[in-house]
């Protein structure tokens, strides 16, 4: 593992939706190791309160060592790196965690909702440097919660859109969209990343494809070294008996079928 | 007047239970893995003793998620113990953890006086071990769920039935959850420990006021970090009163200062929990600081701080 | 689904042990003096109730200073219950307080049984006060020190004295500070309390690394504030499931959403006290924040949250 | 009493020296009110970590409703502090407390010893209004700490300096240049604020001179309103027995021949 801790300057600083801010790091450690899927865990405080840090997926990597990272305003932590601006340093550790497994050269299929697009784009990229098909499924509340729409539209990605309200693209879940190709498209590959809801449903339909599929997940974390245990989601062993993985290092991709879709569920 | 002092001269050696320590700064059990999780980010040759979750006879899968909440200054953690049980501890952790100078303190619970005596007999038998930690803040099942470290009878009972099979020193790490933490100090000093660690975790509990849900899956949970570090305190503060042999003081440190607060309280070591989970180098940090704070006042020896708090 | 709720329609008002409160929400002991020191801040008839620093019998100059340290999201006080006495409380105090509306509660404490008694008689014959509120979070001179509230039989002793004594309801405050606090719990409710307050503060420390002394010329000190926040809501949601008798919830409660949270887990109602000392206006912004909360939720009730969290 | 809780605005923020700033707030409501020795009350986080406020004593008033604060940066509040800037807004409650009393037409002695220079050079001002003639003892360890000096020369008092080290003025602790003066000047009152042992020792000249004299005082505090009894400092009653007042509200001021000087003091 090649998790270290630094103190990284923030290039740059944009609000890109309603509570909603990209940050531009300089991080070359991480940009050199980091792999789709993969989070930074960043102390979001000068004080004891709050106290944990928190978890943001890399989102892009930049060719001079910076790391992209997207994210909503969600709490006190979040908002506090929303105030952040270029020029500060901000303290990360990563990067961290199992990120998501690619094949060169094949046809697959990236489902995001909502804030789900943060590894996904990342995710895009590299497959396609590795002569991937990539269909690309993004789906949002509405028209304003698409974000990055530019980058994905620049990207030799095949790029399908869906809002719950219809204002862009398929008026309908992502997931229902996707259904729709599922019939006619042969996928190597499934990678979904998105509300918990929107993962289950993914996996079924994986599933009913009989496709390899991936999902990432969140749970709340501590370390994000694998040392605390905290950070456990229910996942099934092969015999269909629950146990508990660190989402942190033995995620946060896992595979859809290995996933406890069950009433655990949050 | 403060004397000039070298540095390199200070002394930040201590004894502990028979363990010779060369600094007195551990990691607290259950927040350091088995070690190998830090091992990316700080050679562990640097610290007092490596200290590892709990350990228990069979394997635990641990309690459902959501296991952790954080709270103002602290977290509220519920893992249920969650490890892969001794025989696979035995085979697979302890090889590597061999590895290291310092002395390795293992951790266990039973849910039984016989599992504790039977974990402490084969991690005896086992080499590599310097130190069993027991862990009493665990409900005995033969009797009605109480929590052995919380009847001074219990918890003495534990103390004594590892003690009879084992030639490691036993520390056994008290529970903050008692009217009087004293009264089990003395029971468990007076049935052999070797040495007590101080505090596990404080109970608490956190609810989603959006879903009306308890935060945690399992309802109650320990809370640990800076919050709990004056009630840490005063727990090593009254034991060291009430008890002769050495202390290990937890619960809240998060710099050198505060470890400088527990040892002018009485304790003869100190392990960082939570801190380490913020901050993954705070233990290395913490040494170097006990180092910079013994020279600032111009102190040659860790040891002058031991219970030197002035009443 | 929600329903849309009018804020002028959402009942705030609850029922506890015989008094009638427009809301839920009063000070904490000790925390808000006799009031008069918050009126140029706010008007005193908002409250839910007003309460008042522990009266004894005997006017007492509490502790020398330092009586405070601030801890990590919390506070360490060590007041010593200084107060002017029942007769000075009775003359100069209570006058001011009968000119509000809203129930006046007084806090005492005694030294022996029979000074809580003696308390209960005088102010239930001085007119104006509404219900005691009992701190059992104090030493009995009679037998060695032993804290009142640490000891069920003890606890239920005072309850029983007191309630002999009076007519008007009794508030019975306990401390966290025990391996078990719903046995105390109980055995306060079949010794006729009309209802418990809970928490008081839970021991703590803290040394000055410079001068090498306790922080507090007390060495212990009460921990209070957002700090034992789950300590204290785990604290009400156990005793909730032990006894009958309605809870006043507090320990840490800063903003409306901590407020919730002590409902939900079973108290009728709860006291702000470290808040109010960093935030004057704090319990006003609790009030009106519970009354947002529930137009939000769409309830029309704030009963409908009392104990209603979902296990 | 008129205290009251308010957001003021930060109109200027000012280095004074190595670990001293100046801090300039609009607050007409504390000014309209102040009185020398009274201070604010200042909440320094936006979190729950510092918690409790940090008072700080009145400096000067403006005509405009200006207060300003003069401080030592101590711990995490004063550096909290030390981070705002024009345009901030900070919480106070204030003013609070019992000030200086002054009489009219008099000479009086004030005795500043380092940050004691805070609510003096306050009293000073007032004192001049009311037709007092003033004699000004400022002492600090070293030139470089005795901060506001051009201001209290422009005033119509009569200066008098010392420092520690020699660097100014008189070599040797301020209460002793005072002393100096004792024999042969007569004050109808004198007011001290500095280090406890400072005041200890004008206390005791005070005493030897019969002198009507007044100290600052502090203890940690943590309401600021008279309500907690957190803030008590030992006072002697008529019969020389020890009781505990408030700082907040039954001080900060103190008649220096109530105080107890002895050895509970820190
Ligand atoms: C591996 C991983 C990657 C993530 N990547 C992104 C991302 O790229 N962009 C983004 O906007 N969000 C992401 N999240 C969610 C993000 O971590 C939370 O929204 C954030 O921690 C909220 O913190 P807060 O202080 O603003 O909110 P608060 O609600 O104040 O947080 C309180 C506590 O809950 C935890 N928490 C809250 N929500 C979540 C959550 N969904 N998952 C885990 N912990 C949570 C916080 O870490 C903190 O401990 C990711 C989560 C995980 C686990
Ligand atoms: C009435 C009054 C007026 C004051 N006026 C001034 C002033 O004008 N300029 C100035 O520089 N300082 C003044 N002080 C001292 C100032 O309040 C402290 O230096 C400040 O609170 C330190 O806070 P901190 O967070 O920086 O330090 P920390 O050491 O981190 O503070 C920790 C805790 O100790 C308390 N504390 C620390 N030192 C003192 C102290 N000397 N007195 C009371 N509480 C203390 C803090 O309030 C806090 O609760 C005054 C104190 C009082 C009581
Ligand atoms: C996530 C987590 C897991 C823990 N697991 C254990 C454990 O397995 N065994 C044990 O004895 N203590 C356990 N503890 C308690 C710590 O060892 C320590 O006693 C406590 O956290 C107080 O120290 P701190 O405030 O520095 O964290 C755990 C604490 C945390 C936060
Ligand atoms: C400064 C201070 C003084 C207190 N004095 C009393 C008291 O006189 N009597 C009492 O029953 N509780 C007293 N308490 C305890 C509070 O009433 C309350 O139980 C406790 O502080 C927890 O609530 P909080 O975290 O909201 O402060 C005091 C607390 C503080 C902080
Ligand atoms: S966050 Fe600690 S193991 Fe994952
Ligand atoms: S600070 Fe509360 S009484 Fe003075």
């Amino acid at each position: 593992m090649l998790i270290q801790n630094m103190e990284a300057e923030v290039l740059a600083a944009r609000q890109m939706g309603r509570e909603v801010f990209l940050l531009k790091l300089q991080a070359p450690a991480v940009t050199a190791a980091a792999q789709p899927g993969q989070f930074v865990h960043i102390r979001c405080s000068e004080t004891m309160d709050p106290l944990l840090r928190r978890p943001l997926s890399i989102h892009d990597v930049g060719d001079k060592g910076e790391i992209v990272l997207l994210y909503q305003v969600k709490g006190r932590g979040t908002a506090w790196l929303a105030g952040r601006e270029a020029g500060d340093k901000i303290d990360i550790l990563g990067p961290i965690g199992r990120g998501f497994t690619l094949p060169a050269g094949k046809r697959v299929a990236l489902v995001a909702g909502g804030l789900g697009i943060v590894p996904l784009l990342f995710l895009a990229r590299r497959a396609l440097e590795a002569g991937n098909e990539v269909d690309f499924f993004y789906g949002a509340q509405d028209k304003e919660r698409l974000y990055q729409l530019e980058t994905l539209k620049a990207m030799k990605i095949n790029l399908f859109v869906a809002t719950d309200d219809g204002s862009a693209g398929f008026h309908g879940q992502v997931t229902r969209l996707w259904e729709h190709y599922l019939e006619e498209r042969t996928y190597h590959r499934g990678y979904a990343c998105g509300p918990r809801a929107e993962l289950a449903e993914f996996a079924r339909l994986a599933a009913k494809y009989s496709m390899a599929a991936e999902v990432s997940l969140e749970e709340k974390m501590a370390c994000g070294l694998g040392a605390c245990r905290g950070c456990a989601t229910a996942l099934l062993d092969a015999r269909g008996k629950i146990y508990y993985e660190n989402v942190c290092t033995g995620g946060p991709v896992f595979n859809a079928a290995d996933v406890y879709w069950g009433d655990q569920v949050k | 007047m403060k004397q000039t002092v070298n540095r390199s001269r200070v002394n930040l050696e201590v004894q502990l239970a028979g363990l010779t320590l060369q600094n007195p700064v551990m990691p607290a059990s259950g927040t350091f893995g088995f070690g190998e999780e830090y091992a990316p980010l700080f050679d562990l040759n640097r610290l007092g003793a490596i200290v590892v979750k709990t350990i228990t006879l069979q394997p635990l899968i641990g309690n459902p998620p959501p296991r952790l909440m954080e709270t103002p200054c602290g977290v509220l953690n519920s893992i249920g113990l969650q490890n892969p049980g001794l025989e696979v501890f035995i085979r697979e952790k302890l090889p590597y953890l061999r590895r290291f100078s310092p002395p390795l303190i293992v951790n266990i619970a039973g849910r039984t006086i016989d599992e504790y005596a039977e974990l402490a007999e084969r991690l005896s038998a086992a080499g590599g071990v310097a130190a069993l930690e027991v862990n009493i803040s665990c409900p005995n099942v033969k009797e009605g769920g109480i929590v052995f470290g919380t009847v001074p009878d219990m918890a003495a009972r534990v103390t004594a039935a590892v003690k009879s099979q084992t030639h490691l020193p036993v520390i056994v790490k008290l529970t903050p959850n008692v009217t009087d933490i004293t009264a089990i100090a003395r029971a468990v000093e007076e049935a052999g420990a070797d040495a007590l660690s101080l505090i596990n975790t404080v109970r608490g509990m956190a609810i989603d006021i959006k879903t009306r849900r308890p935060a945690l899956a399992n309802i109650v949970g320990g809370l640990s970090g800076p919050a709990i570090k004056p009630v840490a305190l005063y727990a090593v503060w009254q034991v060291a009163q009430a008890v002769k042999i050495p202390l290990i003081g937890m619960g809240g440190i998060m710099t050198s200062r505060d470890a400088v607060e527990f040892l002018l309280a009485g304790a003869t070591a100190v392990a960082v929990g939570t801190a380490g989970l913020v901050n993954p180098t705070a233990i290395i940090e913490i040494i170097a600081g006990l180092e910079d704070y013994l020279v600032e006042q111009g102190l040659n020896d860790i040891r002058e701080l031991i219970g030197a708090v002035q009443i």
